[in-house]
C-alpha cells in the first residue's frame, strides 16, 4: 500500500501541480493531466454539472454522433460511443440526466487524438444521455434517450 | 438528433400498437434494439480479465502440495487445455465418474495441490476457492472458443447420464411447479426481453450450452456452468443443487449432447 | 473392468440406451436425493413431486383423461373471496405484476412474494419488457368485459391455473400460497380496471 | 489490495491507432448495500491517462457512473507497429496501476 502510494506521488507529481489549478475551480480541458474535478462529479443535475465544468448554454450540434442503444438490456452496462466531425475537439464529456451523479466521464483530448471515445456506463433508470464536446473553445451538445429495461426472472 | 427522431418514430409505432393491431411489431422493435445492444457490448468481454487471472492461477504453485495445475488431465491428456472444455463432460476412468469441467478441476486441485474439494462444494460464489475455480474456468473455456461441441457419448456411463439429465430437465416440482422445460421447452419464447433457447433442440442447446460460462453484465461477475445451473434452480424455486452434484452433471451431459456439432462461443457475455 | 464395460455397453444398445426401465427411475430418484440440499427457506422437500407435477413431467402432454382428472382435482382447491369482492387497487396490482421476487433460497421469508406476471405476459401498454411464455393480457378487461363469468374464471385462473389446463406453465398463485387473497384482488383490478394501463393507453 | 492487469489492444490502421482497453476494477458507486444492509463504500477509478510512448494521447476523469470493469476505446493519429501504448489509472482510494501493450 505504502509503496503503491509512493509511486502515485512519484508518477503523479505533474498531475498534482495541475490539480492545484483544478482545485481553484478552473477546469482547463486540454490539460495533459487534469486532477480529478471532484466538484463536477458531485453535481446532481445537468445545469449544475455544466456550471461546474464552466460551460454556459452549449449549442445543439448535428456534428456530434452518439452511438448508444435505444434499449439497454441491463442498466449496469450501457455502451456509449461519441464521435464528432467538429474541428479541434479538446474535450468530450458524458452526462446521464437521471443518475445520482450526472457526470459520468470527462475526456481530455490532446492534439492528434481523434474526436472519438467509447465507454460503458451504469444507468439507474431510463434517462437522457448527453454528450458535451468542446470544439475550438466552444461547447456543443447532443442527447439521446436510452430506455433501461427490467430483465430476467426478477428473483 | 436523428436517433431522437428514430426513437419518436418507435414511440409512435408503440403507441399505434393497440390491443387490436399486432403486438408482434412492438416485440420485434424491442428485440431488434436488444440485439443491437448485445452487438455493441460484444467487443470487449470482461471475461478476458478473469481468464487472464485464471491462466496465472493454472501455472501458480498453490495448496498444501505447493503444485500448479499444469499436469491436470481435463480429458485430452495431462496439461492439455486447448479444446478440452468442448469435449466435457466426459467419463473419466481414474475417478470412475462422469465429470464436468468444474468437478474435474476439483479432482485435479485435490490430487495435485491437496486442496480439499469441500472448500469449493461448501463455499460461496465469487469467494475463496470458488472464485479461483471461476477464474480457472474462464481461462480453460477461452481455450475452446471456436471449436465444435463434441462430447464423447460412446461410454455407457455417459448414455446413462444423458437419460438422467433428460429426466431432470422435465422434472416439475416446488411451489411454482417449474421445470427446465417451463422456460426452455418451446421455441421463440422469452422472459421479459431475454430470449429463451429451446434446449431440447440442437440449435437451442447449442445457443445455450455453447455460450456458457459467461460474464454476467447484471452482476458484473463471471459465472461458471455450475453457477448458471444453480441459479436456474433458484429461479425455479426448487431446493438448491449441491455444487458438482450428479444432477448438475447429468443436465450438462443432456445439454452438451443435444448441442453436439454446435460451436463453442465461450466465454459468453450475458445480461 | 474393460470386459464389464463392454457388456454394459452392449446391454445399453440392446435395451435402447436405457429406455425408461425401473432401474433408470430408481437411479434417478437416488441422484435427485443426493443432489439437492436445504438452503434457507427452500427445503430439500421441494424436490418431492405432487402427483400432477409427476404426471406433467413428460415430453408430451399426458392423455386427455389424465388431464381432465387433474383439472377436476385442481378445481376443487380454488377459494373465491369470502366477501364477494374481487377487486383491489390496480396500482398495487401493477407492482405485484412487475415484482418477480420470492420463494427462492436467497429470500428471507416465504411471504411477501411478487406475482412475476411480466416474466411471461404482456400487460400494460407502457411496459416493453414483457415475456411471451404466456399469452398477451393487454386490454384484458377492455376486450373481455367484466361479466360475472369472466371475473370468476380470471380469479380461478390466477388462483390455480392447473384447474383449467392440467400442465399449465403458470404457477398456482393461490393454492400454493404464493400470493395472498388481497394481492390477487389487486392483480384483478390491474387486469380489469378501465384506468389501469392494461386497458388504458 | 492487489490490482489485476488490464487488457489493452492497440492496432494501427491507415495511420490511425485504435486502442481498446478493459480495466479490472469494481467501480463501486457507494450507493449499494451488502447482504447485511451495510453501505458498500464508493471505490472507483477517478483518473486515467493513456500514453503513446511518452506522449499523452488521452486523459480522462471518471465518476461512479462508469460500469464495473470499465471498457474504453479511443483513436490517435500516428503510432507505428511495435510502439508502446500504456494506460495508467488512479482510484479514489489512491491505488494506481499501469499496464502497457505494443501496437499491432
Amino acid at each position: 500500500m505504502n509503496n503503491q502510494r509512493r509511486s502515485v506521488l512519484k508518477s503523479g507529481s505533474g498531475a498534482a501541480f495541475l490539480g492545484a489549478l483544478a482545485a481553484a475551480g478552473i477546469v482547463k480541458p486540454g490539460m495533459a493531466l487534469a486532477d480529478w474535478n471532484k466538484a463536477s462529479f458531485e453535481t446532481k443535475n445537468l445545469a449544475d454539472t455544466l456550471k461546474a465544468l464552466g460551460v454556459s448554454s452549449p449549442a445543439d450540434s448535428k456534428d456530434i454522433q452518439m452511438t448508444a442503444p435505444d434499449i439497454a438490456e441491463n442498466g449496469a452496462v450501457v455502451p456509449i460511443g461519441i464521435a464528432s466531425t467538429l474541428p479541434n475537439v479538446t474535450m468530450i464529456a458524458i452526462m446521464i440526466e437521471k443518475n445520482p451523479s450526472t457526470l459520468a466521464a470527462n475526456f481530455t483530448l490532446p492534439a492528434g487524438t481523434e474526436p472519438f471515445v467509447q465507454t460503458r456506463v451504469k444507468m439507474g433508470q431510463t434517462s437522457n444521455v448527453y454528450a458535451l464536446v468542446k470544439s475550438d473553445g466552444k461547447f456543443f451538445t447532443t442527447s439521446k434517450e436510452i430506455k433501461v429495461t427490467a430483465g430476467g426472472c426478477g428473483g | 438528433m436523428r436517433q431522437k427522431k428514430l426513437f419518436l418514430l418507435l414511440a409512435a409505432l408503440v403507441a399505434g400498437v393497440g390491443g387490436l393491431s399486432s403486438p408482434v411489431a412492438l416485440a420485434d422493435a424491442s428485440a431488434d434494439a436488444i440485439a443491437r445492444y448485445r452487438e455493441m457490448i460484444a467487443d470487449g468481454n470482461p471475461s478476458e480479465l478473469v481468464a487472464a487471472q485464471g491462466e496465472e492461477l493454472w501455472k501458480t504453485k498453490r495448496g498444501p502440495k505447493n503444485a500448479s495445475l499444469e499436469k491436470c488431465d481435463l480429458g485430452l491428456g495431462p496439461g492439455v487445455v486447448k479444446g478440452a472444455s468442448a469435449q466435457l463432460p466426459r467419463y473419466f476412468k481414474d475417478t470412475g465418474r462422469v465429470q464436468d469441467l468444474e468437478t474435474r478441476l476439483m479432482t485435479c486441485m485435490e490430487s495435485l495441490q491437496g486442496i480439499d474439494p469441500k472448500t469449493i462444494v461448501d463455499g460461496k460464489w465469487h469467494k475463496g476457492e470458488r472464485e479461483t475455480m471461476a477464474a480457472l474456468v474462464a481461462y480453460i473455456v477461452t481455450e475452446s472458443n471456436g471449436q465444435k461441441i463434441n462430447i464423447d457419448m460412446s461410454q455407457p456411463q455417459m448414455k446413462k447420464m444423458f437419460e438422467l439429465g433428460k429426466m431432470a430437465f422435465y422434472h416439475r416440482s416446488g411451489p411454482m411447479d417449474f421445470a427446465c422445460t417451463t422456460c426452455h421447452g418451446e421455441e421463440g419464447k422469452r422472459i421479459r426481453l431475454q430470449d429463451l433457447p429451446d434446449l431440447r433442440t440442437q440449435a437451442g442447446a447449442a445457443a445455450g450450452w455453447g455460450t456458457w460460462p459467461a460474464y454476467r453484465v447484471s452482476s458484473g461477475t463471471f459465472w461458471t456452468m455450475q453457477q448458471r445451473l444453480n441459479d436456474c434452480y433458484r429461479q425455479q424455486r426448487t431446493a438448491e443443487p449441491i455444487y458438482g452434484s450428479d444432477a448438475t452433471i447429468a443436465l450438462s451431459v443432456y445439454l452438451a449432447a443435444t448441442a453436439k456439432g454446435g460451436t463453442v462461443l465461450t466465454p459468453g457475455l450475458k445480461r | 473392468m474393460k470386459r464389464i464395460s463392454i457388456i454394459v455397453a452392449a446391454m445399453a444398445v440392446s435395451s435402447g440406451a436405457f429406455a425408461a426401465g425401473e432401474d433408470l427411475h430408481a437411479a434417478f430418484q437416488t441422484m435427485m436425493d443426493n443432489s439437492f440440499k436445504t438452503t434457507g427457506i427452500a427445503d430439500k422437500y421441494r424436490m418431492k413431486q405432487l402427483d400432477f407435477q409427476r404426471l406433467c413431467s413428460v415430453e408430451k402432454e399426458p392423455s386427455k383423461k389424465v388431464m381432465e382428472s387433474i383439472e377436476a382435482q385442481q378445481l376443487k382447491t380454488i377459494r373465491y373471496p369470502a366477501d364477494g369482492k374481487y377487486f383491489g387497487d390496480w396500482k398495487k396490482g401493477e407492482k405485484i405484476a412487475i415484482s418477480g421476487k420470492g420463494l427462492t433460497w436467497t429470500d428471507k421469508t416465504r411471504f411477501d412474494n411478487g406475482g412475476g406476471c411480466y416474466n411471461c405476459h404482456q400487460l400494460s401498454h407502457k411496459e416493453i419488457a414483457y415475456g411471451t411464455i404466456g399469452p398477451s393480457l393487454q386490454d384484458y378487461g377492455k376486450t373481455r368485459g367484466k361479466t360475472d363469468d369472466v371475473v370468476k374464471y380470471t380469479w380461478g385462473k390466477i388462483y390455480n391455473a392447473k384447474a383449467f389446463n392440467a400442465c399449465s406453465n403458470m404457477p398456482r398463485n393461490g393454492d400454493a400460497e404464493i400470493l395472498t387473497e388481497e394481492q390477487m384482488k389487486h392483480l384483478m383490478a390491474f387486469l380489469f380496471d378501465p384506468e389501469s394501463p392494461v386497458n388504458k393507453k | 489490495m492487489a490490482t489485476n492487469p488490464m487488457k489493452i489492444r492497440a492496432a494501427n490502421n491507415g495511420g490511425i491507432t485504435e486502442v481498446k482497453a478493459l480495466i479490472s476494477h469494481d467501480m463501486e458507486t457507494g450507493q449499494r448495500k451488502d447482504a447485511a444492509g451495510a453501505a458498500i463504500p464508493a471505490w472507483f477509478i477517478t483518473e486515467l491517462t493513456a500514453k503513446h510512448n511518452d506522449k499523452v494521447v488521452l486523459s480522462a476523469e471518471f465518476g461512479t457512473s462508469i460500469s464495473k470493469n470499465p471498457f474504453l476505446a479511443f483513436k490517435f493519429k500516428g503510432g507505428a507497429k511495435g510502439d508502446k501504448v500504456s494506460i495508467s489509472w488512479k482510484d479514489n482510494k489512491g491505488e494506481t496501476r499501469t499496464d502497457e501493450a505494443v501496437i499491432a
